[in-house]
């Protein structure tokens, strides 16, 4: 049964350390908050899948709590490298950090098939694509109609996922509403989902095919404002695109990046996310 | 060529957006590509479908998008699906007619390198990796590329082959079993490319107006081969100019309009 | 390019003898009107494909114009049995018919994997099952990672899909909503699609995560208004659950069939749904 | 058993709904077992939740549906999808607790048959097939069925097999690497069968009111088990029974007010 939580006790019960965790996002409702929630908690040795593992990812290796990594785009989307993550793979720092790489293909379809409960996805993927001699988890299997050999990669399956909503309603249903990534897949392929929205309404209205998570596939429901900053979430405010640039300058040094976590997340709380957006918000 | 009234990067875009047609359905990456692509869209191909990879299919945005998941990309498009879909139904169901790359190594047969420089496990530079490349590269019907030229860039040898082009060329893709055309088109900031039909390697077709062979060749790490019957680029026209600075003018005031916002 | 066309000519040029052809609809949007066009073209030896070939294809079959059907749920839904299949199955009459026969698992994802552009489905299925027995398009895969057994089928490819659907915009994009059942994946899994629509609006606004289909994916449209009786347009009119109970009797006697068939098909023309779904229509 | 004030069929349906709870996840076919799975919700099970073939989950219609597509379950539903989805995420996902089946034949070990009566290639009767039921039978974590009680129906052997129950009794369901628990409940107009922990033979565990052993076994063609502590099933309440026989009431009303159209 799905528990209305504060972030803080959402993380607490459903993290552990050495567990894999995929806190997903295609660009749009990034769960920025669980991320910083889930530093301020300090876990290590975390497996973390993501497709696009950009900011968050970066503090989140920055800050050594990751043994391993699984991503099919470890950039900071339109502006660049992720130079925490680069620290950690190209120099060990702050630890070592191994790499399981994938393409977006080969994620979603490692999501898809985590989400119907298959042990591995099939498609037809990698062709001459050099991932598949230094990832030992692409392997094939050859079509039994027409000989054709595919790509097959083994299925995500999270312990835990944690996605930004739009909203929730009492009963603890789900809408997620814009650009739907790959959140259904990365809730529905986790034992445990924990989920942000936005704001929490009495009853939805909806039209019958939106995308609708029910209440009974997801663990804890947190509501914070602001939450998928500076991602952004469709309806409520926009992307905050002069943030990822200037992150840019933030992660490129060791020390300027200690000194931003302490301050925007050590010292801060999932309250404070409200206000980052504030001039995100579009004018009525 | 800082006379002529376009930069180099201009021509590089507007000579890649004359390339797509009305009826083609983009498979569109960030930076150049989509810049290309939504000038095409706002002069001569009106009906163009724009596809990227977040799931926006036949989005027709106002600004130019920082990632492929801005949002003004779902509030312009025809629909938007799951990432899930958008890779197994539109990408390898074969509807795409036109993949747009761009590349951080480049080598002579239109392999493409944006994972690492140096060794895979030990690299000197660790570069975003594939996202949807390694499937765009060989899903869609064929393949656009689009790079400004540089030795470092342009490579004899890339360090990792993260999406297929034409291999050690010839038939290597049919040899592979791929059936799409793969890398049929390369524009750079200097000159047009296309693969020659037997041996698949980059042969520059057209020059962009003031271009040389030799500066071609001075910022290409392989020996360039020139066709025989070159052409030269037909230079930028004032609407194709307009389009894209008025475009590139609209993006830069949206990105730096949410400059408040300084925690990230 | 989409075409819109008068229904006679839509189904005149994209349906010949001899061809692989899907009227699909899960109970919704049975795509009525453009079945009942194919009879009156008199096409011969068509493989007909359907999840749930009710009516329409006790129709066909019934008019000797099916050289096989590919299936998964032969029956009159919520009524029983089809009496002109049972006929063809069971004794040869009018003709004899081939079956290849699925599970609804089966079915969906053999479409899923038609539209994926892929050469077969996989997916957990048939376990147990006599199907797997009877039906050589049914094999397995193994799979790499797990060393589980899974099921193959082929991927649906038809020469052509019809479908029935709410509205097209002037452009020649279609919405289908309510329950969307495998309209979608039925149109991407074919090489032409022809749609029947309830009406053509100027333009749509709608939610951007509503089921369309782009009109370059689609070959023809028709407006056809009631064009799915007696199945049901959501939005639109209701299912004349009447008449499938009617359909009971009127299937189990050949010449009562034939009599039907010439005053509702033969002797009638698109034109004529609308009409028939004037009593169902919901008061506003 | 006219005398009783309920019907064995209202029997059998009010002892199915019985057996289900509120934090139960349903996939539900269409006849009693929709009846059920309706009366559970309208009385002591208000959030369960209902799923359909046709996409519709977490769905509570007014009336019975005649389809597993009509209209009002997804106009009840929490979110309606695509069939696709329904069998690979929520289905194959291992989302169904409850798989409700009915059967045109079954026999002792739960393996039911909806395919054919005679040979699968010369079938006497072509029956309508297993639609949904073979991955039912397999993927959800436990299986109810429910049928009235015939010597044509409860047979020794079954022509087909349509879905797999226990197979050949005992572990086989593990021996063909199906984890889950397979049918776990029978409910006939006449009695409640559950089966043995170790044949996995269904045995009588309940009688309904009035019901004598020797009415099951006359309906029934195998030689019928008895539980050694044979209960009674309790007598329908006035809920209950209202509750089911408003529902049938508007079912029939909802129906028929279709039947003016004539064409098909």
């Amino acid at each position: 049964m799905v528990k209305f939580l504060p972030l803080k006790e959402a993380v607490a019960e459903n993290l552990h350390d050495g567990e894999t965790v995929a806190f997903e996002g295609f660009t749009h409702l990034i769960p920025t908050a669980a991320a910083h929630e889930a530093i301020r908690q300090g876990f290590r040795d975390l497996t973390l899948i993501r497709m696009t593992p950009d900011l968050i990812y970066d503090q989140m290796i920055g800050m050594g709590m990751a043994r391993k990594v699984v991503f099919s785009y470890v950039g900071n989307p339109g502006v660049g490298l992720l130079r925490r993550a680069r620290d950690a793979i190209e120099n060990g720092f702050p630890r070592a950090v191994e790499v399981e790489e994938h393409s977006h293909a080969g994620m979603a379809n490692a999501y898809e098939a985590g989400a119907a409960g298959l042990p591995c996805a099939v498609f037809r993927g990698y062709r001459g694509a050099g991932l598949a001699s230094v990832n030992p988890n692409i392997k094939s299997v050859t079509c039994p109609f027409t000989g054709e050999v595919l790509a097959a990669v083994p299925a995500i399956r999270p312990d835990v996922t944690f996605i930004h909503a739009q909203k929730a309603d009492r009963k603890g249903n789900v809408l997620v509403e814009g650009i739907i990534g790959i959140q259904k897949e990365a809730v529905l392929a986790a034992k445990r989902a924990v989920v942000t929205v936005e704001e929490v309404v009495d009853n939805f209205d909806l039209h019958p095919n939106l995308t609708v998570l029910p209440s009974w596939t997801i663990a804890a429901i947190s509501i914070v404002p602001g939450g998928s900053h500076p991602s952004y979430t469709h309806g409520y405010y926009e992307r905050d695109n002069a943030a990822y640039l200037e992150w840019d300058e933030i992660a490129a040094d060791r020390d300027r990046f200690q000194v931003w976590i302490q301050k925007n997340v050590i010292e801060s709380s999932a309250e404070d996310f409200a206000g980052r957006v504030e001039h995100l918000r579009k004018a009525a | 060529m800082s006379d002529v009234g376009f930069t180099p990067n201009e021509m590089m875009t507007i000579a890649a957006s004359r390339a797509l047609k009305s009826d083609d359905v983009c498979f569109v990456g960030i930076g150049a590509p989509s810049a290309a692509c939504n000038v095409a869209r706002l002069t001569h191909a009106p009906d163009i479908t724009l596809i990227y990879e977040s799931g926006t299919i036949g989005t027709a945005p106002d600004v130019l998008p920082l990632s492929i998941g801005d949002g003004e990309l779902c509030e312009t498009a025809v629909t938007t699906v799951a990432v899930p879909e958008m890779f197994r139904y539109w990408l390898q169901g074969g509807r795409i007619s036109i993949g747009f790359l761009g590349a951080a190594q480049l080598d002579k047969f239109g392999n493409i390198n944006t994972t690492v420089v140096g060794d895979y496990a030990h690299p000197k530079t660790r570069l975003p990796g594939g996202g949807g490349a390694p499937e765009i590269a060989t899903s869609s019907r064929q393949v656009y590329i689009t790079m400004a030229q540089s030795k470092r860039g342009m490579v004899e040898k890339i360090d990792f082959f993260t999406s297929f082009g034409h291999g050690d060329g010839g038939d290597h893709r049919q040899r592979l079993g791929i059936d799409t055309a793969g890398p049929t088109l390369l524009i750079t900031d200097l000159a047009i490319w296309k693969p020659d039909p037997v041996t698949k390697e980059f042969t520059v077709v057209s020059l962009h107006p003031g271009v040389t062979r030799t500066q071609v060749q001075e910022t290409c790490g392989w020996v360039v081969k020139f066709a025989e019957a070159l052409d030269e680029t037909p230079t930028p026209t004032e609407l194709e100019l307009k389009t894209l600075r008025d475009l590139q003018a609209r993006t830069k005031a949206a990105h730096q309009g949410t400059a408040k916002g300084k925690a990230a």
